[in-house]
Parts: C-alpha cells; structure tokens; sequence
C-alpha cells in the first residue's frame, strides 16, 4: 500500500535518447518525479498508442535511473513494442509508474554477496539492480543468458561495471553453450551467492527456484503476467502465490512483481 | 457555469459519470491518481457473500479496440468488504455503489441483507449479468422472469435503492428492461461485458483460460449505445448507460441514447484518472453547445 | 504444398475463403483487382424477388476496428440477376452462392423458385438474419421457431444445397443453430452484423439514416469466434464462420474455432484483395505449423 | 464499366514532396500505373493506417498528375487526414485508384469557355481540371473561395496559370466578401460560361445548380459522400440521381462523383 501511493502519472515523459541493437531497444524517458521514486524492480506501463489498438498499456521494467530519467530496455516483438519501438528522441511517451514492489535489498539484503541472473530481455531490471548492490558495497555476479550473442547486446554495459559477468549462448557463439540456468547452477559451489535475483520467462524462473532451492539459498524473482492496469485495479494479473499462508491468486502488479521463491506456487 | 449534476430520483450526482464495477477495484486503488471525490460516484467490484477465488489466470486478453477478462469474480466477500474497506471509503465523499452478485437467488438476498443497514452505501447495482462465472456464460439478465424475480426478491428486503445491471447477450433487451422495473428496480445499468472468445492461432489454446470471457472497451460501444436506446426508449426509470466510453464525447452519446448518467469502465485501466478527463470533456462540450444543466442532453438524439 | 481444399460435403470448395455477402458487391466489382477464380466462392449481394431502393443515406458509419452499415439492401431483384448478371458470372469459374433475401417466408420460396435450375449456383445462402431492414432490426434467425419454419419452406422446394446464414443478436446461438439443421439446412454461416447505433453528437443525430445499422469488422471477431464455436460444437453440418476476418491469422482462429470455411466481410472494402491475401497467409500458417491439409485445422482448439 | 477496369490497387506508392499551409497539405505522390491513367475528377482511396482504427480508406481528389506523379491536397479535419498529414517523404502509401468518373471535358466540351468553382478543400479537383482544359485551348475561369484568406492557400498555385481566378472570403480577407456562389453569380452575365464545373459541399453544389439552371447553362458538379469502399462494392456511398430516366440511389464513387447538375435530386 506504501508503495502505491507513489504511483504517479506522467502523460508527457519526454523521450530524450534511443538506440538499437537488431530488435532490442533502450529508451531513455525524462520523468522527474516517477525516476526519483524509482526502486530496481519496478516499472512502468506505457501508452505505446493514442488509438484503441493496442488498446492497452504495455509493462517495462525500470532498467536504469539517473537523476530525472529513467531508462526502459525491450525487444520489439508484437504490436505494442513494434509501436514503441518507433518512437523518436523528442517525442512525448505517457507513462505510469513507479509501480509494483522491487527487489527487496534494504535491511542489509542487498550487501551480501549477491547473484542475479537475466535471461533475454529478463535482463532489463537487473542492470538497475546491479548498480545499486554495487552502491551499498556489495560483491555481484551477473549472469546473461540469451538464444545468440545478438541476443546479449548490453553485454558491454554490464562489463563497464564493477562486477563480475558470466554469459551464455544457446548456441554457443557467445561464452557459455546452453541455458543460463546451466551455467548458473554450474558455478554455484564457485560462488556461494547468499542471496540470488532473477527476471525471466517463467520456466527459467522455476528452475532458478529449483537451484536456489537445493542449495539453500534465498531467491528473489521478477515475474511477467499479462497486465490490464499495472496498478492493482483490473486483477488480470494474478499468479498462485504463498500469501500469510493461504496460496491466493495474487496481484502480479501490485504485490509484485517481485516474490520470493519460496512463495512462488509454480502449475 | 455548466450544471454538471443529475438527479436519478432516488440519488442525485455531482456529475452523470460513474467509474463501473470490476473496472475500479475498491476506489483506494485510483486514489493515487486522482480526486476520488471529483467523480459522480464509483460501483466497487462485485461482490459476493463469501470471498471467491477467481479464475486461473490468463485472465485477460486484447482484441481490436476491446479486451476480453474472465476476472472470475474473485473478490473479499462481504465480511471483509464490510469490516475493511467500507469504512475506508467514506473518506472520500463520493456516492459508493455495491455491485452485488450470487451463485442464486439466496445469494443476492443474503449479500443484501449482510450489508443493510451499514452506512456509506449510495444503492446496490444487481450484477445479474456476469458472463465469465460459468463457462457458459449464462445468467439470469438472460431470461425476463429471472430477472423478474432476483429483483423483486432484493427490493423486499434492501433499505437502498436497486439498480439492476442487465447483459447485453441477449434477443430483446427491451423485455429484460421491463422486467427489471416491473419487479421495482429503482434504476437499470448497461450493458455489461459481451461473451467472447479468442484463440491464440500459435499454441491452439484459447486466450483466457476459462475459455470464455467478456468482451469490453471501444469496440462494443455501438451496441450498447444502441442497447440503451432501446431500453430507455421503454422504461421510466432512470438508465444508466456503459460500454466502450473513454471520452467525454462518448459519454455525451450515449446520454443523448437516454442514459441519465453513464459508467466508466475499461478506460479506467488505460488511464486511472479517465473519469476525470471525461467529466471535463462533458463541461467543455456543453459549454461549446450552450447547455446550461447536462440533464437536458438526456434522450435527446433527434430520429 | 499444402492442400487447401475443404468438402462441405454437397460441395468441395478450393479453399476455404469465401467472400461475404454484401461486401463483395455481385463480383464482377473485384475483377479488376483480383483472379476470382482463385477464391473459394462469393456469396453475391442479398438478392429480394423484386429490386430494392434501400436506405437513404448516410448508410455508413465508422466506429473503432469497425463500420455501422445500413444499405437496407439495395439490389436489382431476381430477374435482372438471372439476366444480366448470373451469366458474366460464369466467366469466373469459382463457387458462386447467392444470398437469398425475404420479407416474409413466401418471398424466400419465390427467390428460391425463380432461381431453381439456373446454372452456376454451387448454394443459397438463406440471409433471415439482416438486421437493416425494419427499425427495430428483427429477423426470423432471432427465433427457433421462424428460422425452423423458413428453412423448412426452402429446403422443400430448393434443387441448390442451402446454407443458412444466423444472427448474432441473440440470447442463445445454439438453439438457432439446432433449429437451422433440424429444418434440413446443409450448412450453417454466422454471423450476420450486430445491430449498432451511434450518434454525431454535434448534430444529435443518428450517423445512420435507418437509426439502426449492422456492426461489422474486427471489433465483432470475439464475438463472432464465440458464437462459431458454440454452434460447431452441437450441430453435425459445416459451418462457415465470419465475423471480422482480416488476416490469414484470423480466418484460421475461426477454423479451430471449428468453421469448416470462413467469410471475408468488411475487409473486402479496406483491401479489395484482402481475400487472395488471406488465402496466402492460411498457406504460410499451415506450412509452419506442418499441417498438410487445411482440414485437419477444423474445430482443434485446446480448451 | 469501362473505367472500373483501369482501377489499380498501389499498396506502395511513394510519397516525393510534402507541404502545408496550415491545415492545408499537399503531397505527392509516385504511382506511375495509377497517375498516368487519372483523369480530373477522378479520386484515389487512400490507406491511412494499417490499423483497424481507423478502419476505412479515405477518398482524396487527384489534385494533379505529373508523369508517374498525382497530388493530393487536402485539408486535416478528422483521424484520417490527421494521420495523412503526419506522413513524411519517403513513407509509402497504399492507394486504389484512379476510381470514379471524372469531369467530361472529351467531345469538345473542354473546349468552350469555362468556369470552375471551388469550395475550400472542394478546390483540389479544379485544379487538375483546369490545367487539362488549359491544354486543350479552352477560356478558363476559376472561382476560389473559403472562410478567412488562410483558407485560400492555392491561390499563387492558380494565378502562375493562364487563367482568370477570382477569389472570395467569407470574411472579406482576401477578394469578393461572401460565398463563392455569391461571387459566382454576379459574374454570370460578364463571363458567359458556355460550361460550368464545381466542386465543394452539398449546399454549395445545390446553389451553383440553381444558378446555372437558372441561366440555362450546363453545369458538372462534384459530389461527396462517406465512402465504404470508393470502388462500387458497398453501396454505402448514394445519392439520388436520375439514371436513365427514374431516380435512384445511385454510387457516388463509381457513377460519379461527377454528375451533370440537372440529374442530382436535392433533399
Ligand atoms: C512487470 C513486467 C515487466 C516487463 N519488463 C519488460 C522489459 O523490461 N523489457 C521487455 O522487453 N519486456 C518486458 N516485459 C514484457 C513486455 O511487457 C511484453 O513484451 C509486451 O507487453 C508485449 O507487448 P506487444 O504488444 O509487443 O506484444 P503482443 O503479443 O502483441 O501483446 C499482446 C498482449 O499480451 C501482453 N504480453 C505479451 N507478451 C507478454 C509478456 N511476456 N509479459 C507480459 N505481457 C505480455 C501484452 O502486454 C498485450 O496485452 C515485462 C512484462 C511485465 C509483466
Ligand atoms: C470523392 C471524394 C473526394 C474527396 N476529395 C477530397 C480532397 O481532395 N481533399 C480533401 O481535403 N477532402 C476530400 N474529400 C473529403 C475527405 O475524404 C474527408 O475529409 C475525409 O475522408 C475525412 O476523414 P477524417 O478521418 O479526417 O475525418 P472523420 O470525420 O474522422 O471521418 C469519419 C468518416 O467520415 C468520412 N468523411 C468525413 N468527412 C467526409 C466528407 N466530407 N466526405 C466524405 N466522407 C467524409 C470519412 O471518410 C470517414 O469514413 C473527398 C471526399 C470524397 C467523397
Ligand atoms: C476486468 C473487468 C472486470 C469486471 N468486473 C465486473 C464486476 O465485478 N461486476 C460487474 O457488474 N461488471 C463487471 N465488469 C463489467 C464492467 O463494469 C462494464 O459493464 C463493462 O466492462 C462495459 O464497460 P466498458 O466497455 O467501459 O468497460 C467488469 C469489466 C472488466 C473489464
Ligand atoms: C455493407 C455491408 C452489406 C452487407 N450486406 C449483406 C447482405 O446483403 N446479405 C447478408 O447476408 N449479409 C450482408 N452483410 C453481412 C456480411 O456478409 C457479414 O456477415 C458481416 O459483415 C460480418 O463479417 P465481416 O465482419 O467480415 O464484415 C453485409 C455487411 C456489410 C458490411
Ligand atoms: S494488471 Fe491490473 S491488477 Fe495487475
Ligand atoms: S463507396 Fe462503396 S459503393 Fe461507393
């Protein structure tokens, strides 16, 4: 409920740079009060169309902040993102954010030796998250996974980082030849995280619970679900969670998108 | 100065729009966003007696200018709603509507009699009309003498005035309009979402995991302008209109249909502070037109 | 290659894609952007036994993803088409339906009989279900018992195979359908246009002449997808859905919905060649997906 | 009939040249099939959006034709023109065309001394016409009129023409003070059309029918209707004409939009 209060709208964020990699795209938005607030984790829903198709907002993770912008990174892959995908430096975007709960990394969470893992455009908030773990001192490990290297293109923002980053292909032509998750689980014993993020499809995110699990780590993982409002109001966004107790249909968007992996009741 | 008001008998509204039922969560969800007290009022989700569980998810899916949602109805139950968020609501001083729904008959009566009597409560919308509960979307808004008797039954024992919120999924909506008043139904809403169905072409599966769901948004705003027409056309009572309003022109039609006042439903999603956009569309056109009270728009579409 | 033919069984069509009835004009419109021969068929423009002076205008009204129509059937009659239009037709070499139109049972029968014997009809297409036509939109596919009577009264005398064409706006599409094939109907289409109304709200008139009109376009597809799926889930003869479609992607949505054949409406005026262009993109889905004959595609939604 | 056949659908017509005064736009537009087979009169269908909203063409006048080149010129009111006026050179658009019958100049009848009046965004016709009469050697006179002087933007476009152009305001701005049927009409007797063009809105075409009936003059007025299709398959675009004899509901788009005035039945 705190949190929610924060939400804000922001119906001209003004686009102020763009660039793209093959079809993913970074968007650097100026939002004042919504960059501020912004805690890594969150996002936005953005209105990628005055028309009615698409009719709805599309949800983006919050995947850099500095000062009074913020940046998205997405890869354009339907209408929504086709349309985002084609908006120009100078162009007003209408946003809502920040919205949801983050990683949670205060209470001295975020200053262990921490891990967290991307896959594909699951990347996005993790390079936010990176940032500030490296801001409270703490000792990161980033692992990218992606089909291609075509599919790793901040690879080198990353490595422009204090940490240390581990990539892998699915087809090997860029570090590590299989799943991220493979590569993760490989280096476990090498690392010994105490504490492990992750933000990616669903089946990576189950077996990410599966690993942490059987080593007896805690997890925290970034879910998508398909959104109406991104604010809590529509209740189309819910996935099984382990709630003070009862397993509920729980608000994504509102409770989320962030849960601990114990509390995740994957079908 | 326009007269933004409208008077629907039994209540009367600061402004004809009203944020719809399922579209508006519990009204604390768009505080952040706007002036809950600016609105002519809000239908909370519906409820029914005990808390309910919803659909699997997905629930929702896009179609062209509308979506689909089978929400399932999953909500608090009274006891809760009663206990924790009414008491919240008063806050804001805006008229709160309860959209009550029932597996039966008993269950509308027994909704209603939990929460006579407790204060901040402007009527009861009947939400008779629910397509996503059942997979076949059947409801008693389908059928006259069902709606004939779920009404009359609530409006024996409700000390708050009764709107009855009828489907569109049906032959003759006239019937069903005049059913619900001749039970004593103190106003009727429409229309409720359209029984719809989408299949994703890649997996074969449908879109929403109950199958079917409601349609909602631009897209049926047609039929239900023409809904209300027929229903108001018909009955005495006051009609509230819905279905696809996102602007202050769209609420404007359909109150030219005949609608006294109009909800909000679905826009609400894209834009948490929609209602509030559209009262001020509804100023401005008036302005532009030179009416002093919106009330003289009502029905007033020259055929 | 994937073969694209479908056997409605009194009649193996090329390929599954139809033109619709009234928006693909008597045919020969389209001839100067398209092979006809490579379509399925055309259903031509409903056809009364005398000619029609249809609606004043405005006929036509745009709403979001779709159009409000209400041409009131405007059309040369029986013996003009028998005459002049029915042997250019023949040219085309493709499955010519023609939509048969009436004011009461009688007129059917007599359309029927004028036309009985003629060469080059693959069907009639039995339209009870226009909703442009009376105000109040009514049609014999609003009811059981009308849709029974009028297929009954055709079939009896009809030497083509009929295929009766349903309307949306009703409570239960099922029982129209039950009705439509215990009656002897080889086939069933659906649906005929969603009775619509919209208002210029700067003239507070009706955007259509006729108050009413027919909604048509990708705004009705959930809708039409729904009411295909329930009729193709109960009655034992093809069915021909329709309702919205504008891409390859569509049509075979309605396929697993369980057509056997679908309708291209609307889409024909945005594209003239929307059709050829949709029988492609049926092509390309069914090479992804491996699927060598289109007819396995047919009612294998998951739910 | 014999028209219909020349209708071609150019789903990739390259826009060359974009200008605007205001609401008004100009653009042209490279479609060699289409351009060379324009008559004046004649329209294009023209594809504003590949969405669904809005769902329909929108028919546009062929304002003027330069070897694989047409123009159109026309005035932003509703979503379609709005989205036509955002598309930059080097877009493609997707047109039908040429559709409808034209003005009938053949037989002489461009020949004679003529007058063309047009409306507001009713001039765009008249311009392409009058080059053709000009070529043929006729005496042309051009009435343009519209509100205010900003709504006359084609009047230099007129005057570089070997033409007489005579110019109205509604508000006095610029030339005659009053409608172009006023202006029209008190140059009757002085100009002594042998043949008379117009197009423009439903009352003014009803007025210049009056007048030139009046005078016993033949007059081709240009018709506008809301277009489903603008090629013959919709029916949805009507008006009550007197076709070889009885009045019937009649196709704008393929009928016309031109007919002789003394057949438009006015409601
Ligand atoms: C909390 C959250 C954060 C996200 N952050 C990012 C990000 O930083 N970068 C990024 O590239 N993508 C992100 N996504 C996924 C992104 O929202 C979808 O890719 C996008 O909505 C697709 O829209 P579309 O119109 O292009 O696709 P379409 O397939 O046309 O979309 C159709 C509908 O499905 C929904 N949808 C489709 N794919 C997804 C998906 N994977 N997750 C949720 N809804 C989906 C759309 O929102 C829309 O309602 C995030 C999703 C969520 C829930
Ligand atoms: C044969 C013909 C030639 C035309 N030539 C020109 C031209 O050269 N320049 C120009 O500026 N305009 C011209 N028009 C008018 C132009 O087509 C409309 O202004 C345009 O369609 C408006 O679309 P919109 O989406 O901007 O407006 P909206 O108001 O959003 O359109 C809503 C619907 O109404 C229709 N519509 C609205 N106004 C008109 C109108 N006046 N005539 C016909 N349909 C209309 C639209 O096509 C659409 O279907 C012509 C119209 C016709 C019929
Ligand atoms: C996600 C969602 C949930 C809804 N839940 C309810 C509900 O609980 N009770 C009800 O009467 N109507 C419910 N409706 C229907 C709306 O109140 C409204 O009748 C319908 O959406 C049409 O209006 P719109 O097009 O403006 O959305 C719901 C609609 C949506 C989209
Ligand atoms: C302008 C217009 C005219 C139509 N005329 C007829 C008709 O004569 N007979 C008929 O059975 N259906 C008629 N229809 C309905 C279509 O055949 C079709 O059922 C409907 O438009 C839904 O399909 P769509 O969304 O693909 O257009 C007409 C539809 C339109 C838009
Ligand atoms: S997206 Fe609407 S409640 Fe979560
Ligand atoms: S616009 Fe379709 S027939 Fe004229």
């Amino acid at each position: 409920m705190l949190e929610s209060i924060l939400m804000i709208k922001d119906p001209s964020a003004r686009i102020t740079y763009r660039r793209n990699w093959g079809d993913y795209y970074l968007i650097r938005i100026t939002s004042p009060e919504i960059a501020q607030k912004a805690l890594p984790g969150q996002f936005i829903m953005a209105r990628v169309s005055d028309r009615s198709v698409p009719l709805l907002r599309r949800p983006f993770s919050i995947h850099s902040r500095e000062g009074d912008s913020l940046e998205i990174f997405f890869q354009s892959s339907g209408i929504g993102t086709t349309l985002l995908a084609g908006k120009k430096e100078g162009e007003d975007l209408d946003i809502l954010g920040p919205l949801g709960n983050g990683f949670d990394i205060k209470n001295g969470i975020g200053k262990k030796r921490a891990t967290a893992v991307g896959g594909g455009r699951g990347i996005a908030p993790i390079y936010f998250l990176a940032q500030e773990l490296l801001a409270m001192g703490s000792d990161v490990t980033v692992f990218y996974g992606g089909k291609t290297a075509r599919d790793l293109p901040l690879k080198e923002r990353f490595e422009a980082k204090n940490l240390r980053l581990m990539c892998s292909t699915e087809d090997g032509s860029l570090g590590f030849r299989g799943f991220v998750t493979g590569l993760f689980e490989s280096k476990m014993d090498q690392l010994n995280p105490e504490i492990v993020f992750a933000c990616g499809p669903d089946l990576m995110m189950e077996e990410i619970a599966g690993i942490t699990k059987k080593n007896g780590i805690p997890a925290q993982l970034s879910l998508e679900s398909i959104m109406g409002c991104g604010f809590g109001a529509c209740w189309g966004c819910v996935k099984k969670i382990r709630m003070s107790g009862a397993e509920e249909w729980t608000k994504i968007c509102q409770e989320g998108p962030v849960f601990p992996a114990d509390r995740i009741i994957w079908e | 100065m326009t007269d933004l008001s409208v008077d629907l008998g039994f209540i009367k509204l600061k402004n004809p729009v009203i944020a719809a039922s399922g579209t508006f969560g519990y009204g604390l969800e768009f505080a952040p966003f706007m002036d809950l007290k600016k609105l002519g009022g809000f239908v909370v989700k519906g409820l029914y007696f005990s808390p309910r569980e919803g659909n699997p998810p997905p629930r929702i899916a896009e179609t062209p200018s509308g979506m689909i949602n089978a929400i399932g109805l999953q909500g608090v139950g009274v006891k809760n709603f009663a206990d924790e968020i009414l008491p919240e609501l008063k806050k804001y001083d805006t008229s709160v509507f309860i959209n009550v729904c029932g597996e039966d008959e008993e269950e509308y009566a027994r909704v209603v009699d939990f929460l006579n009597g407790l204060e901040g409560i402007a009527a009861y919308e009947l939400n008779i009309s629910c397509p996503n509960v059942k997979k076949e979307g059947k409801c008693p808004a389908q059928d006259p003498e069902a709606t004939y008797s779920v009404v009359k039954r609530v409006k024996e024992i409700s000390r708050c005035p009764v709107i009855t919120k009828l489907s569109p999924n049906v032959t003759d909506i006239v019937e069903i309009a005049q059913s619900a008043e001749e039970a004593g139904s103190d106003a009727i809403s429409l229309v409720n979402t359209f029984l719809a169905m989408a299949i994703d072409i890649e997996t074969q599966k449908t879109k929403i995991a109950n199958v079917f769901g409601g349609l909602s948004g631009p897209a049926i705003k047609p039929l239900a302008v023409r809904m209300v027409f027929q229903a108001a056309s018909v009955v005495n009572i006051p009609v509230l209109g819905m279905g696809g309003i996102a602007t202050g022109g769209d609420a404007v039609e359909f109150m030219l249909a005949g609608a006294s006042a109009v909800q909000v439903g679905t826009a609400n999603f894209i834009d948490p502070d929609a209602t509030i956009q559209i009262i001020r569309e509804i100023e401005t056109y008036c302005k532009n037109q030179n009416i002093d009270r919106v009330e003289e728009i009502i029905g007033k579409v020259q055929i």
